[in-house]
């Protein structure tokens, strides 16, 4: 009785009837693909440094820059979701047992500051 | 399709599993059929909640829970019976302990006993108030560990195949494919409960219909004393869930509407903790005269539990705590519980002997469905899930014991051709302009008024007229799906069919039973008469109604006397 | 008594093909959607088939996705729901087999898998009486033994979808319970059934299981608990060798 | 048989490693984004970048960083697959996919960090 693979996908993402502790799962899946692809992405750019300085500094040209400063804060934005809901999920299996919930509203406010705060850290290192 | 099993078990409730277990353990090279309308954990048994009685500790005996329990049954128990049961009780607690149920504890971790009505040493075994559900969990899983046990649910079973005065097996509907198949067996057990969804306001589960009583009592085996039904004190209003005597063990009240503990008018001694048949008249009696209190649902009395405390209600209650909350929206830590007399136990049932044995070779019979006689006219609380141990374990045994002996014998082909019409050419196929739940509704509310905690000859004619007429209405009906699969419509239509007989039995034998005693009460004879009726009754089915017959009560240690609580 | 008309709508696998059933009635305070199917199933439409027992949520019949949520149709209000239209279907996860009924035979053959019984190495005899065990050994388990096995976990939790070999949030709880009472000897059998690839390293701590489960049994934390003890059950193997 | 028991062995060390990795990486990563991107405007800069990978320490700290980030990240992925329904065949090739795509990764960032500065 085996399931197709689109079926089984779908049922990691099916929102409907799911509650909080649901859907901070269902993120913590996309962020980490997410940054599992960029682990990738983030070699093939080191890679840059060993042609020499032209090429890495084209590089950081063409990336370091406003136009892509969106897709930067989104990362931020993914890394900190991801490592806080993680701590979030250590803290809940091994020391406060209760109160899922309570923990996820508060983490989500913690990562929300500090995702504001990197966010203007990184448009002040890209823009000025 | 035929599949052949040495025993086969019918029901796997607390009896079933139990018989289940005892039989596999008698042997490994008998096969068991474990046969169930349902999966067996959604058996009614897991709705009992306040304890299981057995004499364990110094100060009770064999000998005081033998005396409480004929007492109990207003003198119609059989007594060696009753002693052979309260004797192996013990053992069953113990056994089930070892299984892994997981019992509440006293503070030094031995097995905790608490009060219950009744009995006159606090002797109820209990798992908080969910006794019933663990032991059928512990007894569920326990019976995984038998290879030689093939559980078939959601199997109903349709009649059983009986030549020669020996049993044959059963037919059951597949209800997955709607297929009827046939299982062969040496020896068969009916564990398959009570006739409780008679009443309209009743405890039971909706699976609760009787059916093997009905289907012993059409293949020609008695129903005995069947006229005495248990009316429970407590059942919450307006659903009927119960809330458990173990209530009232722990310390509860029972309040009228002038905040009056009004039982000790009834019974100064027991109060609250008076067997259920007289709680129950008493409680009737104060509504009947107007102390009751009026709600949309009826009139009712309270049960108060406020002075136990939060902390004892959650540790020892908290079933009870949750079902109030969410089915009638009172919480017991700070308002009474609103509580009417409910239609509880049938305290009769498939004629045994007490090694379950019923007149007919290789069929067995035990817990509920079954009388053997040990309740006689009133059940103590307690003694219904001590009694699905201990009978379904012997029947187990027994059984096992019956199919070790014997060959299969043959099943006719035709028994199966014919009973394959009946269902589904004869009945499926029915167009009439008749309602399953309409003639449900009205046998039940028949039952409820003329058959109830108070009787009367009048009544009961009344009664009795209008089952036959919704027996012949019942030709009439129609079942709209005709499918096979699950087809649910046609279960109803059998199970219906089922409780209509049972109800006939009912009614015919509380009308011929001139006397009060137990549950069965005629205000026409409010008297007990030991010399008339200090008998059991046997009703057995023919196509115009039941016939009946009386046979003499076992007595040996304990002469009748006046019963006084 | 207050009254409201409602309507049901019942997402029925009949003769092998969904379809979408629309019922309107009127439904009094203190109904339950238990009650409100029994209500169809008597007056409206007697073909519509679902399981149901006790009506008092311990026997574990009446698991169903009520508007996009598993609940036990037997201790939902129906007036506590918050809208007149109620959306029935039945427990996702599962293979549907006739409307609201779906199979739980798979569902109870992991429940099996995970030996849910007392292990002893030997058996105390009857006469030598009950094992010893205090209330607080009791309450290490006692919540883990109150699943009335239900399902609805199963419906909530996305892995039981996904991968069908999954032991699911009850089985694993039920093997908790036997690992935590103080009775059982089986840790080395049952240990090595819930720690591999379908056991407890499926479970992600998504913790919807406790959600969705009526009897507060926690699955989630059984989980974990499972967890841990196959760690630390395993490292003492490593370092035996 | 050997082989499964070893499994089961392992199988809870594995989970342990994410959760040991997990709170790694989450002091790692902050620092690593502390130094290329907000200690100072000149990070990123050819020269200091160079500079950063030539010290020891920081050849060190970023082994480390990517040992974990590799195993965190692959052994994620692994999870996420196995969480289909499989055939044994397909766990084995998804458990050996995961060690050979784990140990390119490992072994190309370590080279960058050999050849780099």
């Amino acid at each position: 009785m085996l399931v197709s693979v689109k079926d089984s996908i779908s049922s990691w993402f099916r929102i409907e009837g799911r509650g909080i502790s649901g859907y901070a799962f269902i993120i913590h899946r996309l962020t980490g693909i997410v940054l599992t692809a960029y682990i990738f992405l983030h070699l093939a750019f080191l890679t840059s440094l060993t042609e020499g300085e032209s090429a890495y500094t084209s590089l950081i040209e063409k990336t370091v820059n406003i136009r892509f400063l969106p897709f930067d804060i989104l990362l931020i934005g993914v890394t900190i979701y991801h490592s806080l809901n993680g701590l979030r999920l250590v803290i809940a299996e091994f020391f406060v047992t209760r109160y899922h919930r309570e923990l996820f509203v508060i983490f989500i406010i913690v990562g929300v500051v500090i995702w504001i705060f990197t966010s203007y850290l990184l448009y002040r290192f890209v823009v000025v | 399709m035929i599949v052949q099993h040495d025993v086969t078990i019918i029901g796997a409730g607390l009896a079933g599993l139990r018989a289940s277990i005892g039989a596999a353990e008698k042997s490994d090279r008998i096969s068991i059929a474990l046969v169930s309308k349902i999966y067996p954990l959604r058996s009614h048994s897991v709705c009992a909640e306040g304890g299981t009685g057995a004499a364990l500790r110094e100060g009770d005996s064999v000998e005081l829970h033998s005396w409480d329990t004929v007492k109990g049954s207003d003198f119609l128990g059989d007594q060696d019976a009753i002693e052979f049961f309260c004797s192996i009780a013990p053992r069953e607690v113990i056994l089930l302990e070892h299984w892994g149920c997981p019992w509440s504890r006293t503070e030094n971790g031995m097995l905790d006993q608490r009060p219950f009505g009744g009995h006159s040493f606090p002797r109820a075994c209990y798992a908080a108030d969910r006794t019933g559900f663990h032991e059928m969990h512990t007894l569920y899983e326990r019976s995984l560990m038998y290879d030689n046990i093939e559980r078939y649910s959601e199997y109903f079973v349709t009649s059983l195949i009986i030549e020669d005065n020996r049993v044959r097996g059963v037919t059951a509907i597949d209800l997955r494919t709607g297929e009827l198949m046939v299982f062969q067996s040496k020896a068969v057990i009916i564990a398959t409960g009570g006739a409780g969804r008679l009443y309209e306001f009743t405890t039971y589960s909706h699976t609760v219909t009787g059916d093997g009583m009905a289907i012993a009592y059409r293949a020609g085996i008695p129903l005995k004393d069947m006229e005495f039904f248990q009316f429970h004190p407590t059942g919450l209003l307006p659903s009927g869930i119960l809330i458990t005597e173990g209530a009232r063990g722990e310390g509860g009240y029972l309040l009228n509407n002038r905040n009056e503990r009004f039982m000790e008018r009834y019974a100064p001694e027991k109060m609250e903790l008076a067997p259920r048949d007289i709680v129950s008249r008493s409680m009737m009696t104060e509504i009947n005269e107007g102390r009751g209190f009026e709600g949309p649902y009826g009139q009712y009395l309270l049960l108060d539990l406020r002075h136990l405390g939060e902390e004892k209600i959650n540790e020892k209650l908290p079933l009870i705590r949750e079902a109030s909350i969410k089915f009638s929206g009172v919480d017991p830590v700070e308002e009474p519980i609103p509580v009417r007399p409910v239609a509880h136990y049938t305290m009769g049932g498939i004629h045994t002997n007490m090694y379950t044995e019923t007149p007919v070779k290789g069929l067995y019979s035990a817990g509920e469905a079954a009388c053997v006689s040990i309740h006689g006219a009133n059940r103590l609380g307690t003694n219904s899930t001590m009694e699905c141990l201990v009978f379904g374990g012997v029947a187990g045994e027994r059984a096992a014991e019956f199919a070790l002996g014997n060959d299969f014998a043959p099943v006719s082909s035709d028994y199966v051709k014919e009973e394959e019409r009946r269902l589904f050419d004869d009945l499926l196929s029915r167009n009439g302009d008749e309602r399953i739940s309409v003639i449900r509704d009205e046998m039940r509310s028949t039952m409820e008024r003329h058959v109830g905690i108070f009787r009367n000859g009048e009544d009961l004619k009344t009664g009795l007229r209008k089952i036959q007429e919704l027996k012949e209405r019942f030709k009439n009906i129609s079942i709209t799906d005709k499918g096979r699969s699950f087809n649910t419509e046609l279960t109803h239509a059998l199970e219906v069919d089922f409780m209509l007989d049972l109800a006939e039995v009912v009614v015919s034998g509380a009308l011929l039973r001139e006397e009060s005693r137990g549950a069965h009460y005629r205000t026409d004879f409010p008297k007990r008469d030991d010399k008339k009726w200090l008998k059991h009754t046997l009703a057995y089915y023919t196509p115009e109604g039941p016939k009946f017959d009386y046979i003499p009560v076992t007595i040996t240690k304990w002469k009748p006397v006046e019963r006084k609580y | 008594m207050e009254e409201r008309e409602v309507t049901f709508i019942v997402k029925r696998f009949y003769r092998n093909e969904w379809r979408e059933d629309r019922y309107e009635f009127k439904a009094v305070r203190g109904m339950t959607v238990l009650d409100g199917l029994f209500h169809i199933r008597d007056n409206i439409d007697p073909s519509l088939s679902f399981r149901a027992s006790c009506r008092m949520g311990i026997c574990g019949s009446c698991g169903m996705v009520i508007n996009g949520k598993a609940m036990l149709a037997c201790s939902t209000q129906i007036f506590d729901l918050g809208t007149d239209v109620v959306r029935i279907e039945p427990l996702r996860n599962m293979e549907a087999l006739k409307d609201l009924i779906s199979d739980f035979d798979d569902f109870f053959e992991k429940h099996r898998r995970v030996k849910p019984y007392l292990i002893r190495k030997e058996e105390k005899s009857i006469e030598e009486g009950e094992y010893i065990q205090t209330p607080d050994e009791l309450r290490k388990y006692r919540q883990y033994s109150l699943c009335i096995k239900c399902g609805l976990c199963y419906d909530a939790c996305s892995i039981t979808g996904s991968n069908k070999e999954y032991l699911g949030p009850a089985a694993l709880a039920s093997a908790c319970r036997f690992i935590m009472d103080s009775r059982d000897q089986g840790e080395d059998e049952r240990i090595p059934l819930v720690s591999d690839h379908t056991g407890c390293w499926r479970c992600h701590f998504m913790a919807e299981c406790s959600e969705v489960c009526p009897k507060e049994v926690d699955p989630a934390d059984a989980i974990q608990k499972l967890k841990r003890k196959a760690l630390i059950y395993s490292l003492k193997r490593l370092f035996r060798r | 048989m050997e082989e499964m028991h070893t499994k089961k062995v392992l199988e809870p060390v594995w989970w342990f490693f994410q959760i040991i990795t997990g709170i790694l990486l989450l002091v790692l990563v902050s620092l690593h984004l502390y130094v290329t991107h907000f200690a100072s405007e000149k990070a990123l800069d050819y020269s200091s970048v160079i500079g950063r990978l030539s010290s020891p320490g920081f050849k060190v700290l970023y082994a480390v960083l990517l040992l974990a980030v590799v195993y965190h990240g692959i052994n994620g992925m692994r999870a996420i697959f196995l969480d289909l329904t499989m055939s044994d065949v397909t766990k084995r090739i998804v458990n050996i996919l995961s060690l050979i795509v784990a140990l390119l990764l490992f072994g190309y960032g370590v080279y960058l960090l050999a050849n780099i500065g």
